[in-house]
């Protein structure tokens, strides 16, 4: 099998072997857990509990009308203790749910299941509405990166010919999507059946980079033992470069059809679904068990981190409640930075107390020598941004339109098209901060237009 | 005397066509690539602006507002002939070699600049010692830049040899991008005087 | 929870280890071969120049910017390599003082006045030879025969490209310069035996060390390739020698290591295409017609002019939609 | 040379005239109508043409003065002395009120806790972008001086205490910084203003966690507005705020405040404070 | 040949701003926009011609024949200036949108040196009419080509660091100097 | 209209009085610009032949014989009334341009001497020609046209071999020799007609 890839891109040191021979882990007896009431892409959620209530353990505490919303769920039994603003972890803060463990009081000697999951759902009898339905009320968003509201994404407005899993994982460091397909290959192969039946897909595609070869004949083991391959679904595994953004959405529908998304389209524009690993494993369950999105795999390692661990915790819970555990364990002294998410694209934070969201695949603990941060220096115009750039808009003319403030020109060259992967940053020598100067842009440039909007009307 | 000493000063240092207001750059440039050629473009200059200073001044109540552009213009161009053709009659090594530029001498900004700005409004005394000043401050920055690029790129100080006789010229200095360095270095000294000046009138302001 | 702050930075987090200095550094490792050649051929005299222009490089930096009160650069190297690669483009018998000098020009006004590293319009190193070819014509075109570590007197002697333009033919060249026939000639000026600038006597050393820059990714192929390709195109197309004309005045030393220059050259790959294929052709216009027998430097400075232009040849971003001009709104719509 | 000399009169007196009738009967045939003022700026220029002023001739720099594009001061043929008249020409309609721009905040580094050591780019707003705030205050200011690169009349610089401070007598009131400002911490104020305000923009809803991030935060405990002997102070949007129609600036919430967050205009804002030492640029 | 040539020099060797130092001003002062040095330049070209075209008959056919040749530097600059006058009252009537892109570049014109001297260079070389009128046009995209190169270059040193006391018009003086030092390779071309 | 009118006539007042000024001081330097050219061609008329006193126009008589070299002005030099040789003021392309010198021809056909009226080209190399301060000869301070002065027109011109180069200025060295030689031999040609039919007065010489 020939291993396919994209254009440009960057060799971050991959650093997965610290974790990826480690089993996923539970983490159980959860004391409290702190459940940021938005935690997806869109408009924003109303809490429907009180301070005082008693919730059950899949119960919905916050949802709210409209397309681009995606309920919350309680992922914990006990009493909502307080309903107040908290740092999430995107260092903003928001209204986070807190929830405090607690034993129902037996009634009548019955104590009651803490549970509150829906009835179990066949996705391949019941309709593409009721499935959909489904996904959402299971609180089911995108778990790579921004939360993107699942039940949108399988309803295109146009034809898809492929799904595609994202094993990818191209963020150094993390480990958890590569540990889900070695633990189980099953539910991702049931998950691409699930989302290749509901978007009416002919062809499902599992791909992963060469750094997780041995994935490979697991994966391939379930497919063939699949009910749903057998029933003529058509799944494979396709082999990728190790390089990175090769997890980037773009950028694995470039590797694989070779077809490039239009600028300001969807994946569904080539005729594409992409889904993350975790996301499909979650289907799986809100179909299967009627659960929802409670509780999610994320790595847990980095260099201060003296106990790396792929872990399945609840949504909400407080990585300082983690480490407490003792599933994990991090040196405080050697600790220098945190950051939620990978290395390329995560948020650094100021501290671990930050509860686990509905997109964190891990949490890094860096130490010094990680965390060794450059000044930054003047553009030697080498043009190694250039290459690396995987979308090719130029980062470094970018920079220069973008300092000087000429965003004309800077739209121009692209800077809302950029996906703030961080290969520019990553490989330049100067060491420029490229990507947070275009997400500054980007917002400046979004400003300018819609006052220019306004003025036009 | 004290005020018409002023006018004079103010044209020599204060706001030197050159030095302070940057304008008349193309003659400065050409001519300097050696002294006797600044000295003159200098005096040229010198003379045009004074007499057409006092003409104007003179005649400033009988020339018409909307007319008096083109009038200018004419007074203008009539002493640079006159200049032309004395140099080229006494003057014919140095008529020569400042080519083009003493004809060009009527459209120099500082002379349009003053005429309008100075002449047209004010009496024969102030238009005199303000087209002496303008002049002579014009003059000597000419010099001064004419003197540094022969120096440095001929050997030689208006033709005569100053430097010893193993000194290589640095022939740059006297070619054309020689002049422009020289004069971009002269503009950097030129900010730097001019901030030193804003900074002292904002003590003597405190004080 | 820890006591210290954390560090709070934007992403990536994670930098390549491929730093400024160290591309700079690789630069000079490539032109070390061609450097020792040269001492090998001109002496101590070459050693010196070299010594000389580097170390005023590196002086005329940290002044600089002493002077000027900014954070010291010459931990980069770049200095260094600009003062190397100016000494590599002189005469080998360049008086000292005079390398100084254009080492400090080359420094200072071409490149710290603008900024510094990567600001700078113009090639440093072509700029300062062109100052001092322009302020010294004589002796910046003034050959010696390689007369190795041998003391004795250099004797003066005329370049191969000056020859051709007085009129030689090849097969005079050749004579000239002890080789038996036009394809001896070649070989020898391949391998590096003939009277030119310090650095660019052999092409073979200049081509190691332009491939291992190559091969380390410091430079891209684009530059030199088309640089050297369309000088051999053009040359050809002009009725002169292409192997002869490639192989002498620099072309191959200005293609890899002057024209590759971070700063001056565009950085897309297309405006890189054009301003190679330009080098290519300026040179061979400037031998042809022009009034300079080598005629490289002039056409890099010249392009150089270009570049602000030539980066807008930007390549097609991901996913590029043609802008589809918006349709007349028809009045129907209107209402 | 009597005949050459009337040959040159006849001539130039032709033509001359020819000219001057011409371009007279031109002017009047091609009349544009046009904004007054830039004819009148365009009277006090030179005429020079020269293009030092950056903009394409006389006529251009008079447009864009009259049109308010352009400081009055930028002919450098025509000296001060034309610098002046423009000026006098453009400087009648100054008839707006004079505001100037206050900063809402007082966490300086000593007293304002920052969340962590943030790296990166140096600026306000990608600062706030990156880390949300880099003080553990959300609301504070993020001392990189945004406002003070946008001024443009050098009435901002930082002050070693990390807060940018305004030179009253130079802000114009102008709204750029505020503008800028990604935290929108500054409030234009009239100069002549009097009357107490609250130098601090927290909204936080826990009053137990301002202390914890500002000493000198508003900690929404209302002495203010209990002790006000006019009843002009009324909490707005969580943030203390005074009715000055009513302040007679007796100072009595400032001396409560216990956290020192209400100041007095005209004595603690714009009148003779402690100077902070500025930040060399 | 010898109009390419006379046209080559002009553009090339003999650079009107780099070479000559004439039309400094504007060169200057009006190449801090690509679009803006465009628009001059082409606006400088269209009126270099025109005044080309004026003052080479007035000579020969005036000046010469009535013995009046001493009255050329005055005569020219009336001239040009009339005609500048006459072409912005025009197109500002006639064709307002070139007068929007190029007439504001004309009060401008009026006094670039780089016209008057074009007018008085083609009498003193002896040019004919056709020369003339070549060698306008040389002069004319010599400058048009000095001022897009500056623009380039002065987009470029937007972002750059210059040092604080070289800012601003010094550093243009420095990058023409430079400009200058690469367009000496063009000296020798033509012979 | 009025107002137009009036505009026009003061201007044309303005200037008539600035033309008429103009013409006055024209009249009074005209003759002396007319006379300039002459006066720079006979001072260094003179240098080259010390003895000149009489100059006799003839620049009709000699043509060139190369294309690119043209013949600005020849005068046939008398010392009181006999000739004493030829000059002739030449004009052809070097490396910056055009080159004018004035060659001086004896009637023995050889050089009397070489000044170099205008050059172009580069300074510090080809421009040499020019600077009095610059030797080809510098033992004996010999001058790049200094070296020409008493060579025999039959004598060879090979740049390099008989004739010095300017260092690193062949191109220069070259064109001038050649402009030099041109109008030698034209000279020389057209002093074979006149000594014809004048040899009686001339041949009597060395």
């Amino acid at each position: 099998m020939t291993a396919k890839t994209f254009r440009g891109g960057a060799h971050p040191p991959e650093q997965k072997d610290r974790s990826s021979g480690l089993a996923v882990e539970r983490l159980r007896d959860v004391k409290q857990v702190v459940i940021p009431v938005n935690q997806h892409f869109g408009a924003p959620l109303q809490p429907l509990v009180k301070v005082g209530d008693y919730v059950k353990r899949g119960q919905k505490i916050a949802d709210a009308d409209g397309r681009m919303t995606v309920p919350v769920h309680a992922s914990l039994a006990g009493i909502v203790k307080k309903i107040e603003p908290r740092t999430q972890s995107n260092n903003l803060d928001g209204p986070c749910i807190i929830i405090e463990a607690k034993q129902p009081e037996p009634v009548d000697g019955v104590v009651e299941s803490t549970d509150d999951f829906m009835p179990p759902l066949d996705p391949f009898v019941c309709s593409k509405e009721e499935a959909l339905a489904r996904i959402r009320a299971a609180g089911i968003v995108g778990m790579g990166g921004a939360g993107f509201p699942t039940h949108v994404k399988l309803a295109p407005s146009k034809p898809i010919s492929y799904v595609i899993a994202n094993g990818a994982e191209c963020e150094p460091y993390l480990t958890i999507d590569e540990r889900t397909m070695i633990e189980r290959p099953e539910d991702v192969v049931e998950g691409v059946a699930i989302t290749m039946k509901i978007v009416n897909a002919p062809e499902g595609i599992i791909a992963v980079e060469e750094n997780k070869m041995h994935a490979i004949p697991l994966l391939e083991k379930a497919i063939a033992s699949s009910p749903r391959t057998r029933a003529g679904m058509k799944i494979r595994v396709q082999l990728l470069k190790t390089k990175y953004p090769q997890g980037g959405e773009k950028m694995l529908i470039t590797a694989i059809t070779g077809k490039e998304v239009p600028s300001g389209g969807l994946p569904m524009d080539v005729g594409c679904v992409v889904q993350n690993i975790g996301t499909l494993c979650a289907m799986v369950e809100a179909f299967r068990d009627g659960k929802p999105l409670i509780e999610r795999g994320l790595t847990i390692t980095g260099g201060a981190c003296t106990k790396p661990a792929n872990v399945i915790a609840p949504i909400g819970t407080p990585v300082a409640d983690i480490i407490a555990a003792g599933l994990t364990a991090v040196d405080d002294e050697a600790l220098r930075r945190i950051i939620y998410g990978g290395p390329m694209m995560g948020v650094a934070v100021p501290n671990y107390a930050i509860p686990v969201q509905k997109n964190t695949s891990g949490v890094l603990f860096m130490n010094e020598e990680e965390a060794v941060h450059y000044e930054e220096e003047t553009c030697i115009r080498c043009g190694r941004c250039m290459r690396a750039c995987p979308i090719r808009i130029s980062p470094a003319l970018l920079a220069v339109s973008v300092e000087t403030g000429d965003y004309k020109e800077a739209e121009k060259i692209g800077l809302l098209d950029c996906i703030e992967c961080g290969s520019c940053s990553f490989v330049c020598p100067a060491h420029r901060h490229l990507v947070q100067k275009f997400r500054v842009g980007k917002q400046i440039l979004r400003t300018i237009k819609q006052k220019e909007a306004q003025n036009a009307r | 005397m004290k005020s018409l000493w002023k006018t004079f000063k103010q044209g020599i240092i204060y706001e030197n066509p050159l030095l302070m207001l940057m304008i008349g750059l193309c003659s400065a440039l050409a001519v300097t690539s050696s002294v006797s050629n600044g000295i003159g473009m200098g005096l040229a200059m010198t003379f045009v602006l004074l007499f057409s200073e006092i003409v104007i001044s003179l005649f400033r109540k009988v020339i018409p507002n909307s007319a008096r552009i083109p009038i200018f213009i004419i007074i203008i161009a009539a002493f640079t002939t006159m200049v032309d053709l004395v140099m080229k009659a006494y003057f014919p090594e140095l008529s020569k070699s400042m080519g083009v530029f003493i004809p060009l001498i009527v459209v120099n900004c500082i002379i349009m600049g003053r005429v309008e700005a100075f002449a047209s409004k004010q009496s024969f005394l102030p238009v005199v010692f303000d087209s002496l000043g303008m002049g002579l401050g014009y003059t000597w920055v000419l010099v001064a830049i004419a003197a540094f690029r022969e120096i440095l790129g001929n050997g030689t100080f208006a033709g005569i040899q100053v430097m010893p006789g193993n000194f290589q010229p640095i022939l740059f200095f006297i070619l054309p991008p020689g002049g422009f360095l020289v004069f971009g270095l002269l503009t950097s000294f030129n900010i730097w005087l001019k901030n030193r000046m804003a900074k002292s009138e904002k003590a003597k302001e405190r004080a | 929870m820890p006591a210290k702050g954390m560090l709070l930075s934007s992403s990536p987090h994670s930098f390549t280890q491929i730093s400024t200095p160290r591309m700079m550094l690789s630069v000079i490792i490539a032109l070390i071969p061609a450097s020792v050649y040269g001492v090998y051929l001109y002496g101590f005299q070459a050693l010196a120049l070299i010594l000389v222009t580097v170390l005023s490089a590196v002086a005329s930096e940290y002044l600089f910017r002493k002077l000027i009160k900014a954070k010291t650069t010459i931990g980069d190297f770049s200095a260094i390599v600009t003062g190397l690669l100016l000494a590599l483009i002189l005469p080998p018998k360049t008086p000292l003082w005079m390398g100084a000098m254009g080492a400090f020009f080359a420094i200072v006004v071409a490149k710290e006045f603008f900024g510094g590293l990567g600001a700078n319009p113009f090639n440093p190193a072509l700029t300062g030879r062109a100052f001092l070819l322009m302020s010294f014509p004589a002796a910046i075109t003034t050959w010696t025969m390689p007369h190795g570590l041998a003391l004795a007197d250099a004797t003066s002697t005329a370049t191969p490209l000056a020859l051709v333009r007085q009129g030689a033919a090849l097969t005079d060249v050749a004579k000239y310069f002890g080789a038996s026939d036009v394809g001896s000639l070649y070989r020898q000026l391949f391998m590096g035996y003939r009277s030119g600038s310090l650095g660019e006597s052999s092409i073979l050393l200049v081509l190691i060390g332009g491939l291992f820059l190559l091969a380390l990714g410091v430079i891209q192929w684009i530059v030199p390739v088309s640089v050297i390709g369309s000088a051999f195109l053009f040359s050809w197309l002009l009725g002169m020698d292409p192997i002869f004309n490639i192989l002498t005045g620099g072309v191959v030393f200005g293609a890899f290591f002057m024209a590759t220059d971070y700063a001056t050259r565009p950085l897309t790959p297309a405006g890189q295409a054009v301003f190679g294929i330009g080098i290519g052709l300026l040179t061979v216009i400037i031998r042809k017609f022009g009034g300079f027998p080598e005629g490289v430097t002039y056409a890099i400075l010249i392009m150089n002019l270009a570049t602000p232009y030539l980066n807008k040849m930007r390549v097609k971003k991901y996913g590029f939609v043609p802008p589809v001009k918006p349709a007349k709104p028809s009045k129907e719509a209107v209402k | 040379m009597v005949t050459i000399v009337l040959i040159t009169i006849a001539f130039s007196a032709i033509l001359a005239f020819v000219l001057g009738t011409a371009l007279g009967f031109f002017r009047e045939k091609f009349k544009v109508e046009r904004d007054p003022k830039i004819d009148e700026v365009r009277e006090a220029l030179p005429g020079a043409n020269c293009g030092g002023c950056g903009f394409p001739g006389c006529d251009g720099y008079a447009e864009a003065v009259a049109t308010g594009r352009s400081p009055t001061t930028k002919c450098t043929a025509g000296g001060s002395a034309t610098a002046e008249a423009v000026s006098k020409i453009m400087g009648v309609d100054a008839a707006r009120e004079d505001v100037v721009s206050v900063l809402l905040c007082q966490g300086t580094k000593d007293v304002a806790v920052s969340k962590g050591e943030y790296v990166g780019v140096q600026t306000c707003r990608a600062a706030k972008l990156s880390t949300g705030s880099v003080k553990a205050c959300s609301w504070g200011c993020q001392g990189f001086g945004d406002c003070v690169n946008v001024c443009k009349f050098d009435a901002l610089a930082m002050g070693e205490d990390g807060l940018p401070h305004v030179n009253y007598d130079n802000c114009t009131g102008c709204g750029m910084c505020a503008e800028e400002c990604p935290q929108k911490l500054f409030v234009m104020v009239p100069r002549e203003k009097k009357g107490s305000i609250v130098l601090c923009s927290n909204r936080n809803v826990i009053k137990a966690n301002v202390l914890k991030t500002c000493k000198t935060g508003c900690i929404k405990c209302e002495i203010c507005v209990k002790s006000c002997p006019e009843k002009c102070i009324t909490m707005v949007n969580g943030i203390p705020v005074t009715d000055y129609s009513k302040c007679t600036s007796c100072g009595v919430c400032v001396q409560k405040c216990p956290t020192h967050a209400y100041k007095l205009l005209e004595v603690d804002v714009m009148g003779e404070k402690k100077k902070v030492p500025v930040l060399e640029a | 040949m010898d109009l390419i040539k006379i046209f080559l020099v002009a553009v090339l060797v003999n650079n009107v701003v780099l070479m000559r130092f004439l039309a400094l001003c504007s060169y200057i002062g009006m190449t801090s926009d690509v679009g803006q040095s465009v628009g001059m330049g082409f606006a400088v070209t269209f009126v270099t011609v025109l005044a080309t075209a004026a003052t080479w008959p007035i000579y020969h056919f005036i000046l010469v024949p009535l013995g009046l040749t001493f009255l050329q530097i005055l005569i020219f600059i009336l001239v040009i200036a009339s005609l500048v006058q006459l072409v912005e009252f025009y197109l500002k009537k006639n064709i307002p949108g070139l007068y929007a892109s190029m007439g504001i570049y004309l009060p401008l014109i009026t006094t670039n040196c780089a016209i008057l001297a074009v007018t008085f260079e083609n009498i003193s070389f002896k040019y004919s009419f056709i020369e003339s009128i070549v060698y306008a046009v040389g002069v004319s995209i010599g400058y048009l080509l000095a001022m897009v190169l500056l623009a380039g270059l002065r987009d470029r040193m937007k972002s750059s660091p210059v040092p604080k006391f070289l800012q601003g018009t010094p550093i243009l003086f420095i990058t023409t100097a430079l400009i200058g030092i690469a367009f000496m390779g063009f000296s020798g071309l033509i012979k | 209209m009025k107002g137009i009118a009036k505009l026009g006539l003061v201007l044309a007042i303005f200037a008539a009085a600035a033309c008429a000024s103009l013409a006055v001081v024209y009249a009074i330097t005209k003759p002396q610009i007319e006379a300039q050219d002459q006066i720079a061609l006979t001072a260094s008329l003179k240098e080259i032949f010390p003895e000149a006193v009489n100059f006799e126009d003839v620049t009709d008589k000699i043509a060139s014989k190369d294309p690119n070299i043209k013949f600005l002005n020849a005068v046939l030099v008398k010392s009181e009334n006999a000739p004493i040789g030829v000059a002739v003021k030449a004009a052809g392309p070097s490396y910056g341009g055009q080159a004018t010198l004035l060659v001086g021809i004896t009637l023995q056909r050889s050089i009397a001497g070489v000044r170099v009226l205008e050059l172009k080209d580069t300074p510090g190399l080809g421009a040499n020609a020019n600077n009095p301060g610059y030797f080809v000869k510098k033992a004996e301070k010999v001058t790049f046209p200094g070296q020409f002065t008493g060579k025999y027109l039959t004598d060879a011109f090979a740049v390099k071999e008989d004739v010095i180069a300017i260092t690193a200025s062949t191109i220069t060295s070259k064109s001038l020799t050649k402009i030099i030689k041109t109008a030698g031999d034209s000279a020389a040609e057209w002093l074979e007609t006149v000594t014809a039919d004048t040899s009686a007065e001339t041949t009597g010489g060395k």
